[in-house]
């Protein structure tokens, strides 16, 4: 390596991002204004989200500050809101804004966490059956069976069931938020086991998979060199969606009573208890987290509809 | 003694029996959070089950308009040893099946009640013998004084001895043994109503029994009960005008139902007083931080808890105003009810509370476990954590779980719940024995301080229970309660906060009599 | 019959439109074989399908006119688009196994092409079918109806997208690499069939081929593509023995003889440029090995006499 | 039939073995749920009785010699009584089946007759906006949680508008031991509102899946031979691309009922329909141990049935899955 | 030329003796249990006798399903065999006992696949798919002598170094076909099984990749197992060809011999069925039939049904190989035609 113009490194250095922004795959994003728009939208909700901490005016979790006679106050441009609180506040005092931004907070992670605890059960699962085959294949696939057999709600019931006969009752404070990661998560590895089994049972029969086994390497150097690098497209398009499903579900099972606690509201939890003043005229209470979550699983499907046109070679 | 209230004459009542019922040909129909658990009146023993069944079903003694005793199937009653009752049954009345009422019902149905697998043992378990005198007349016999017999036989229902016979269901069934009981699906009471078909969870149809031997105040000949236990979906479905008449209706609902036209609230004092248990026994708390002595032994915390609640906001906000704040733990309508003890026992003020914390060596607080059951009282987990907001107003840290009842009870009856939220109805003997023995007596591993697992413990007061529990001097009795409450008061041996309110909601053409126990009487009920 | 002006196809990729087939003419007779030989992006197969109206999207024609029988058929849509498909041309594609339904007995596909097509009767349209089968070769065409395409081997699916290309009675046929998927022995077998069931028909036939052999062996007339456009086209036996543009040349040298053994093949150097590749002048320059500067400024046509026409200033008829 | 016949024998053992595993999985998890003698008996009952209750329920016996006594009994149809109901477990289901069943299939009928329509548009008229705009608004449809879509419901159609009942199933009819809300029209106002909330999700998923597959099929060469046949659009899209779209639409549609069945529990609590869903949350709360268990095992039976006739449909509609052998030498070398 | 009368320095590269592969492709257990199907055995390679002499090329042509890609595989090692042996350079390679000695044997037998598409890793760079095999033989190898290494190699199969940078879908057929070859090279191997390496290319890059070959055998003595149903590029690449019909080898010999010369009548037949060039407009002569289903293959002599010569012999007697010079035929009618000769 000879000293280098200081530019040209620099170039050398962006060539990738260069090459990165003129893919097809960032070029179909560009112009496909949904795509952008879904983007940018989950963007600011996960920043925000994420600075929870700076950006909401109140901190719902700090049980000091609020003040129960504040409950119930309206958004601030109706009669009787108060201009501190702009979403109004809840039947707590809580101001509603900070908590749809903690409570996306924490539907976010436990959607991601979900999604990646599902993702690498799934991934590791399928890769194992697709490339081994024989028993392995039809044990790991039976199991999926079985677990098919049991939905994501009734799965969820049962691992948060568990979870809590098991551990001892002081410790289930702290492991609503694991468990429900936990069981969402293992609503939803059947499919990636599934998808990447299929794939890898494609792809091993490739004559790059053949090549690299005569060269000699081992089996298991070439499931996780060469094939399963070459799942991940469809993996991620399943992961989006698997991220608005997990969002929702999460959701669902706080209205069963088995998802995270009132203290510390995820959207589905705001959404849960705010349903129950549907009727009696707080319609704040329910209507601006379930605003957050349509908005946020519509974007997130959006982004996912769009990755799977995108990296499917036969809608180019 | 001598005989006691006799007003229900028993030939008023054969003639009202002959009266026609009112000209009237209305359907109500109802909805409530949960069903009937079995039409049997000895499966359960939980109150919308005796309350619902009471319509079929009737006791010896009931309860009038103001929750005294007034005679049902008996119509009088004298103690004729201090272990012996004599009761007169009524006569002229029949079962549902036509068969006559007469003693022999009474002596099967106590039988059955006080049978080894029945829950109805507790409110029989000081009945030693029940002997038939002569077709009207039954003798009960008892193991030693009991101050609350009446109280006890207003829960127990009579039933039929030869239909119990006929069906085999002499004895109350083990459904774990797969056991079925006739008397499960099928019913056949004294009662005003008849059940007409049932469909658990789903429906149930009652019909008016016309050889009632009471006068009816109703004017219904068709009641349709539907359970529905979704607040808001019940709500809807008086506001829809599907039904005439909920309970349990939720609280942040009823303005809105008041301001609907056609409906209307109908509110009272549930007999249940709402409170916090402190675990105060244990050497450490469960869920703190403060490790090797137990901030709620103290009683300068127990009373810095006290103040720093403010019951009013706490009422007027999460229990919009229908609450009634209390300071003793049992209802007006409950034998041992000391109007001297009802008013709190201080004032809400977080200064105070904050230098008795300090007092205790706590000036910074502590952190302290919460537990509140989600799915069981009115409103629960919004007074819990409104609670848990006003103790962080002084310091004390709250981690607090919210859980359905069964994992809840689980958890409070194990100990493992620092502060607790609970309530106790006193029913269905409206007599204070029950709660000091259970909540406030210590716990003894058996039948003592059951329901006490946050360890309150003061000596004299285990000792008045027990003599309460045989004294039948009632004046005499009352001041030995009136002494332990007055003990628990000052030991703030848990946080009493309010009666529960009682909400029902109906169309405006209804008129429903609502009594403190929540049971609903559907023979007051009228539809115009 | 066929008379292809200057047709021309783009398709539009990223907003950037990219010339697939770059002004081709050809014209057909009645009843003749055109063979049409090309390496893979060379254009070929979209020239099929911009003849039958079978291009999809994004692919367009993008200029140019197509006319069969003295009408014109590249701007026609929809309903009228539709009777000219199958009707008038025919179309067999690459692989037999692909091209039909495998969810309908072949008898299905068959008589359901015929009564919706020719609007004759169930029965009168089984009767037909079973006489085009026979007439493909297939034994117990009446039984074999009921069957399915998976129950059939490569050669025998051939027979039946044959006989179902062919059960309308187009005028013309496009065969778009009919063999490329079958083996050597059948191969021959199916372009005999071909060659006949064509001739029964009266149809005309454009087959698209990478094979110099099968040209060679089925057509009387061949054109060459390169880039998208035709580079030579002539008599099959002229252009194979006489070939005249440097790229024919080239393609035919570099074809290993079966009765020889040289040392080494003629190669062509480097590869067809990629599509959308705009070049100045003969998109065979870059890679020819006698280009001269004029092969890079300026794009020859097609001259030459004898109905043996090449591309190319170093061609004497063009120069 | 000569290879159908064994399959399905095969299909069969798997689904026995399946339910075994389940019934194991759901009976063992149980056991670590709660305490049901909390919930059985008021506060205010002693402990001598409920130890008493606890060891009557056999609740202190070991594990295995519960779950041998369970199955046991499910192979005979005996899951127990109800601890929360007193009846037998078999006959509660027999009452509740029908409800969940009936609701189940409203929703599944609703869900295939608008999903497979508006998918196979979608995919037909792919760039059209109005396409387009039915792709979006589905995703809508499922961005809300089941129970708020339910109460809306409720809001608009029953207390605004007044068109539907908001709770239970109206009159039903009994036809032997099946009660049927088909046959009044109250029964059939009662279930519109729920099949409505309970088919949403599905509806969404069926219509994308259409949709995808559809685009699929539509880019093969089997179906440009048909264009290139000049068949007409109909018959391209209705005949022959619809039923191709079909064969993997049976086996999610399949594996769909299955949650159906489950997300049926939120619909039901919604709607207070009396099915089996309702049941089972019930049941939950009141640590109802032999319905719970007996629930899971007949959500396992359901998927083994489901599957079962998933099988057959695809052997029904895949003609390269039953019949004769192919004898062609279209088979490559493995 | 039989292996035992070989001296050392002489004997064949690769010798294969009565090699054999079986898949089983019976019905599932459940469809044999109660539909009572039995057992099925695809006899992809039934005993083929093969000998490839150092330095030179061998060809296997055969239509599809004739067992010659299998035989390639079984070569290579990424099957077992099922009977039989295969020798390479001496060493018995039906042993597989991940012995040091084992793997530097196999690392000598490289491979060249038909796909150019598939045979390349699309998520990995050229530089990473040929340094895979220095990677895994040469561990010790630095980062620079590696890079250097693909490089010289990049330019030995006659592509720019920079390619090494790029991913393989940056690449046309033929140039993939290229790094292919050098990906292969990589392992220094002795000898490379070629399956179909230019069947999916152009006949313009065909050439190119047959003429690299060559070169490259020239200049490092490489011996090619060469698969093909192309026997044209069989022609212009082979020393040896061997015919295969249904999983077994009915003709070989050396390829002037068998092309000038061809005994058995599938040979003959599936020689005339190649259009020939040089006389445009002649219609070839088809094979009557199609290749039947290799599951279930004709009983004796496999061509027999199609066979212009078939006998009465031939529809139950499997024909043994008769040697003729350095090959041998497999024929009843070539038998007695010898014998009466």
């Amino acid at each position: 390596m000879t000293s280098q113009h200081p530019a040209g490194q620099a170039r050398r250095l962006l060539r990738p991002v260069a090459r990165l922004w003129q893919s097809d795959l960032v070029w179909s994003f560009r112009n496909t204004p949904y795509a952008v728009v879904s983007l940018a939208l989950v963007l600011a909700i996960a920043v925000t989200a994420l600075c929870a901490h700076w950006v909401a005016p109140h901190d719902p979790f700090d049980l000091a500050s609020f003040n129960i006679l504040d409950s119930e106050l309206p958004p601030a441009w109706v009669e009787g809101g108060s201009p501190e609180f702009i979403l109004g506040t809840d039947t707590q005092g809580r101001d509603v804004l900070s908590l749809i931004i903690y409570g996306a907070r924490l539907s976010l992670l436990v959607g991601l966490a979900s999604v990646v605890f599902g993702l690498v059960l799934g991934v590791g699962l399928g890769l194992l059956s697709g490339y081994v085959g024989g028993w392995v294949d039809a044990l790991v696939m039976r199991t999926a069976d079985v677990k098919l057999s049991f939905p994501a709600i009734l799965v969820a019931l049962l691992v948060n069931g568990v979870a809590r006969g098991f551990l001892p009752p002081e410790m289930h404070g702290q492991i609503a938020i694991p468990v429900l990661i936990f069981s969402i998560g293992m609503s939803g590895w059947v499919h990636y086991a599934r998808t990447v089994r299929g794939i890898v049972m494609v792809e091993r029969r490739k004559e790059y998979v053949l090549a690299a086994q005569i060269v000699g390497r081992k089996g298991w150097e070439v499931a996780l060199l060469h094939v399963l690098p070459n799942t991940m497209s469809p993996v991620t398009v399943i992961a989006t969606i698997n991220l608005a499903t997990a969002i929702l579900l999460e959701a669902t099972l706080s209205f069963l009573g088995v998802g995270v606690p009132p203290t510390e509201p995820s959207l589905g939890t705001l959404i849960k208890v705010g349903s129950e003043y549907m009727f009696s005229g707080i319609w704040w209470v329910t209507a601006f987290p379930s605003l957050l979550l349509v908005v946020l699983v519509l974007a997130v499907n959006l982004l996912g509809d769009w990755l799977r046109d995108a990296l499917n070679p036969n809608l180019q | 003694m001598q005989w006691m209230r006799t007003t229900g004459l028993s030939a008023l009542a054969v003639a009202g029996c002959l009266i026609a019922a009112p000209a009237s040909s209305e359907t109500l129909r109802f909805a409530a959070s949960g069903d009937a658990a079995s039409l049997d009146p000895y499966a359960y023993y939980t109150t919308f089950t005796s309350g619902f069944l009471q319509n079929v079903y009737e006791p010896l003694v009931r309860y009038d308009e103001t929750l005294n005793f007034e005679p049902a199937l008996a119509v009088e009653w004298e103690r004729t040893s201090p272990t012996t009752w004599r009761f007169r049954l009524r006569e002229g009345v029949t079962f549902h099946n036509g068969n006559p009422f007469t003693a022999d019902d009474v002596v099967a149905s106590l039988n059955r009640a006080r049978a080894e697998n029945s829950p109805y043992i507790v409110a029989t378990s000081a009945i030693s013998d029940v002997e038939k005198i002569d077709d009207h007349t039954v003798d009960i016999h008892l193991d030693g004084p009991y101050p609350v017999l009446l109280n006890d036989l207003a829960g127990v229902l009579i039933l039929d001895r030869e239909w119990m016979e006929a069906n085999d269901t002499l004895r109350p069934v083990n459904p774990s043994k797969g056991e079925e009981s006739y008397a499960t699906t099928n019913a056949n009471g004294t009662g005003p109503f008849m059940i007409e078909s049932r469909r658990p969870d789903a429906e149930t149809v009652f019909v008016v029994n016309p050889g009632w031997w009471d006068e009816p105040e109703h004017n219904l000949d068709r009641i349709v009960f539907t359970p529905i236990k979704s607040a808001a979906t019940r709500v809807a479905a008086l506001l829809s005008g599907e039904v005439d008449l909920i309970m349990e209706a939720p609280l942040h609902d009823l303005a809105r139902i008041e301001r609907t036209e056609g409906l209307k609230v109908l509110s009272g004092k549930d007999l249940r007083v709402m409170f916090l248990g402190l675990n105060q026994g244990a050497a450490e708390l469960n869920a703190s931080t403060v490790k090797g002595r137990n901030p709620l032994s103290d009683v300068r915390v127990r009373q810095a808890i006290y103040q720093a609640i403010d019951i009013d906001a706490l009422n007027q906000k999460v229990l919009r105003g229908l609450a009634t704040p209390t300071g003793i733990l049992v209802a007006e309508e409950i034998q041992g009810y000391d109007a001297e003890l009802a008013p709190r026992a201080a004032a809400h003020d977080a200064d105070a509370a904050r230098a008795l914390l300090a007092e205790a060596g706590y000036p910074d607080g502590f952190d302290v476990g919460m537990d509140c059951p989600n799915d069981r009282y009115v409103n629960p987990d919004q007074v819990c954590q409104a609670i848990a907001a006003m103790l962080a107003k002084i310091g004390v840290d709250v981690n607090y779980t919210s859980s359905t009842k069964s994992i809840y009870y689980k958890k409070m009856l194990s100990g493992g719940a620092d502060i607790y939220l609970f309530g106790w109805a006193s029913t269905p003997q409206l007599d204070a024995y029950a709660l000091l023995n259970s909540v406030m007596h210590s716990k003894d591993g058996s039948k003592r301080g059951k329901w006490n697992p946050g360890g309150y413990h003061n000596a004299r007061l285990d000792e008045l229970v027990e003599q309460i529990q045989v004294e039948i001097d009632m004046d005499k009795r009352q001041e030995m309660i009136s002494e332990a409450f007055r003990l628990h008061k000052n030991d703030y041996g848990t946080i009493a906060l309010y009666r529960q309110p009682l909400t029902w909601a109906a169309k405006q053409e209804i008129d429903a009599l609502q009594l403190a126990d929540n049971k609903i009487r559907l023979w007051w009920i009228t539809k115009n | 019959m066929l008379e292809v002006r200057d047709i021309h196809v783009e398709v539009e990729i990223r907003r950037r439109r990219l010339k697939v087939i770059d002004g081709v003419s050809l014209s057909l007779a009645r009843g003749e074989t055109l063979g049409i030989v090309g390496e893979s992006g060379a254009g070929k197969s979209m020239l099929g399908n911009a003849i039958a109206g079978m291009l999809e999207p994004p692919l367009h024609i993008a200029g140019g006119s197509v006319t069969l029988e003295g009408r014109r058929i590249d701007d026609l849509k929809g309903e009228e688009l539709r009777a000219v498909r199958g009707r008038r041309i025919g179309m067999v594609f690459q692989d037999p196994l692909t091209s039909l339904n495998p969810l309908f007995s072949i008898g299905d596909q068959l008589v359901e092409t015929i009564t919706t097509r020719l609007g004759i009767g169930r029965a009168e349209a089984r009767r037909r079918a079973i006489a085009l089968l026979e007439a493909t070769g297939l034994p117990d065409p009446a039984e074999r109806l009921g069957h399915y395409p998976h129950q059939f081997s490569g050669g025998m699916r051939q027979r039946v997208v044959l006989a179902l290309a062919l059960c309308l009675d187009p005028v013309l046929v496009i065969a778009d690499e009919p063999t490329t998927a079958l083996d050597v022995s059948v191969q021959a077998q199916i372009i005999r069939l071909l060659d006949r069931l064509c001739r029964e028909h009266g149809s005309a036939v454009i087959l698209i081929t990478h094979d110099m052999g099968v040209i060679a062996e089925a057509t009387e007339r061949v054109a060459v593509m390169y880039a998208g456009r035709i580079v030579e086209i002539g008599p099959t036996e002229r252009v194979i023995r006489a070939p005249r543009h440097p790229y024919t040349r080239g393609l035919m040298a570099s074809i290993p003889p079966i009765d020889r053994r040289p040392d080494r093949l003629a190669q062509i150097a480097g590869s067809m440029p990629r599509i959308g590749t705009v070049l100045p002048g003969c998109p065979f320059s870059p890679r020819c090995p006698s280009a001269v500067a004029r092969c890079h400024e300026a794009i020859p046509a097609l001259a030459g006499g004898n109905g043996h026409l090449a591309a190319c200033w170093l061609d004497e008829a063009a120069s | 039939m000569t290879r159908l016949l064994p399959f399905m024998l095969y299909r069969l053992g798997q689904g026995v073995l399946v339910m075994l595993v389940v019934a194991f999985i759901s009976f063992s998890l149980f056991t670590h749920v709660g305490d049901p003698i909390n919930n059985m008996l008021g506060e205010e009952v002693d402990e001598t009785y409920r130890e008493q209750l606890r060891e009557d329920l056999g609740l202190n016996d070991p594990v295995p010699v519960r779950f041998i006594r369970f199955v046991g009994n499910a192979v005979q149809g005996e899951f127990g009584v109800s601890y929360r109901n007193s009846i037998p477990v078999a006959q509660l289901f027999g009452e509740r089946l029908p409800a969940t069943l009936e609701l189940v299939f409203a929703a599944a009928v609703i869900a295939l007759a608008l999903g497979i329509p508006a998918g196979v548009y979608a995919a037909i008229h792919r760039s059209r906006p109005s396409a387009q705009v039915i792709q979006i608004l589905s995703l809508i449809g499922i961005s809300l949680p089941t129970f708020v879509t339910g109460i809306l419901l409720i809001y608009v159609f029953s207390i605004s508008l007044d068109l539907l009942p908001s709770f239970g199933r109206g009159e039903v009819v009994d036809l032997g031991w099946w009660s049927t809300g088909f046959l009044t029209a109250s029964g059939l106002k009662a279930l519109v509102l729920p099949a409505v909330t309970l088919a949403l999700f599905q509806l969404t998923l069926i219509m994308r899946l259409v949709r995808s597959e559809m685009l699929e099929v539509l880019r093969t060469d089997y179906i440009r031979f048909a264009r290139a046949r000049g068949l007409p659009d109909r018959l391209i899209h209705f005949r022959h691309a619809v039923r191709n779209t079909l064969v993997p639409v049976i086996t999610i549609t399949g594996l769909q009922i299955g949650s159906l069945v489950a997300f049926a529990i939120i619909t039901e609590t919604v709607f207070q329909w009396p099915g089996m869903g309702l049941l089972f949350i019930q049941a939950v709360q009141f640590v109802d141990i032999p319905v719970m268990s007996a629930y899971l095992v007949l959500i396992a039976f359901f998927f083994v049935v489901i599957n079962f006739i998933v099988d057959i449909l695809y052997h029904a509609v895949d003609p390269r899955l039953s019949g004769t052998l192919s004898d062609g030498s279209g088979k490559g070398m493995p | 030329m039989s292996a035992d009368r070989q001296a050392p320095a002489e004997r064949p590269l690769l010798e294969m003796r009565d090699v054999a592969r079986f898949f089983d492709v019976s019905p599932p257990w459940y469809q044999r249990l109660f539909g009572g199907g039995s057992r099925r055995v695809l006899r992809a390679v039934d005993g083929v006798d093969l000998d490839l002499p150092r330095g030179r090329t061998l060809s296997l042509v055969g239509e599809s399903g004739c067992g010659k890609s299998t035989l390639a595989r079984l070569a290579v090692g990424l099957y077992p065999l099922s009977r039989g042996s295969i020798r390479f350079d001496g060493m018995e390679m039906s042993v597989r006992d991940g012995s040091f000695a084992e793997r530097r044997t196999r690392r000598r037998i490289q491979m060249i696949f038909q796909d150019p598409f598939a045979s390349l890793n699309p998520r990995w760079r050229v530089a990473r798919i040929i340094g895979e095999p220095i990677r895994v033989h040469e561990p010790g190898t630095g980062e620079a002598e590696r890079r250097s290494r693909v490089r010289e190699l990049l330019e030995m199969v006659g592509l720019d170094a920079d390619a090494a940078a790029r991913y393989p879908h940056q690449f046309s057929g033929g140039q993939r076909q290229r790094i292919s070859i050098a990906r292969a090279l990589a392992a220094r191997p002795d000898l490379l099984i070629c399956d179909e390496p230019t069947s999916a290319l152009d006949v313009s890059v065909q050439a190119q990749i047959l003429n690299l070959m060559r070169e490259l055998q020239e200049e490092l003595g490489l011996t090619y197992l060469f698969i093909s149903h192309d026997l044209s590029a069989v022609r212009f690449i082979s020393d040896y060809v061997g015919v295969m019909y249904l999983g077994r080898l009915v003709e070989w010999g050396e390829a002037e011999t068998l092309f000038r010369n061809p005994r058995h009548p599938y040979t003959r037949k599936l020689l005339e069925s190649v259009p020939n060039l040089a006389e445009p407009g002649r219609a070839r002569t088809p094979i009557a039939g199609e290749v039947p289903s290799p599951l279930s293959p004709p009983p004796g002599c496999h061509f027999n049904p199609r066979c212009p010569l078939a006998m009465a012999k031939c529809r139950t007697d499997t024909p043994g190989m008769v040697r003729t010079g350095p090959g041998g035929v497999r024929c009843f009618a070539v038998e007695e035609e010898t014998a009466t000769a």
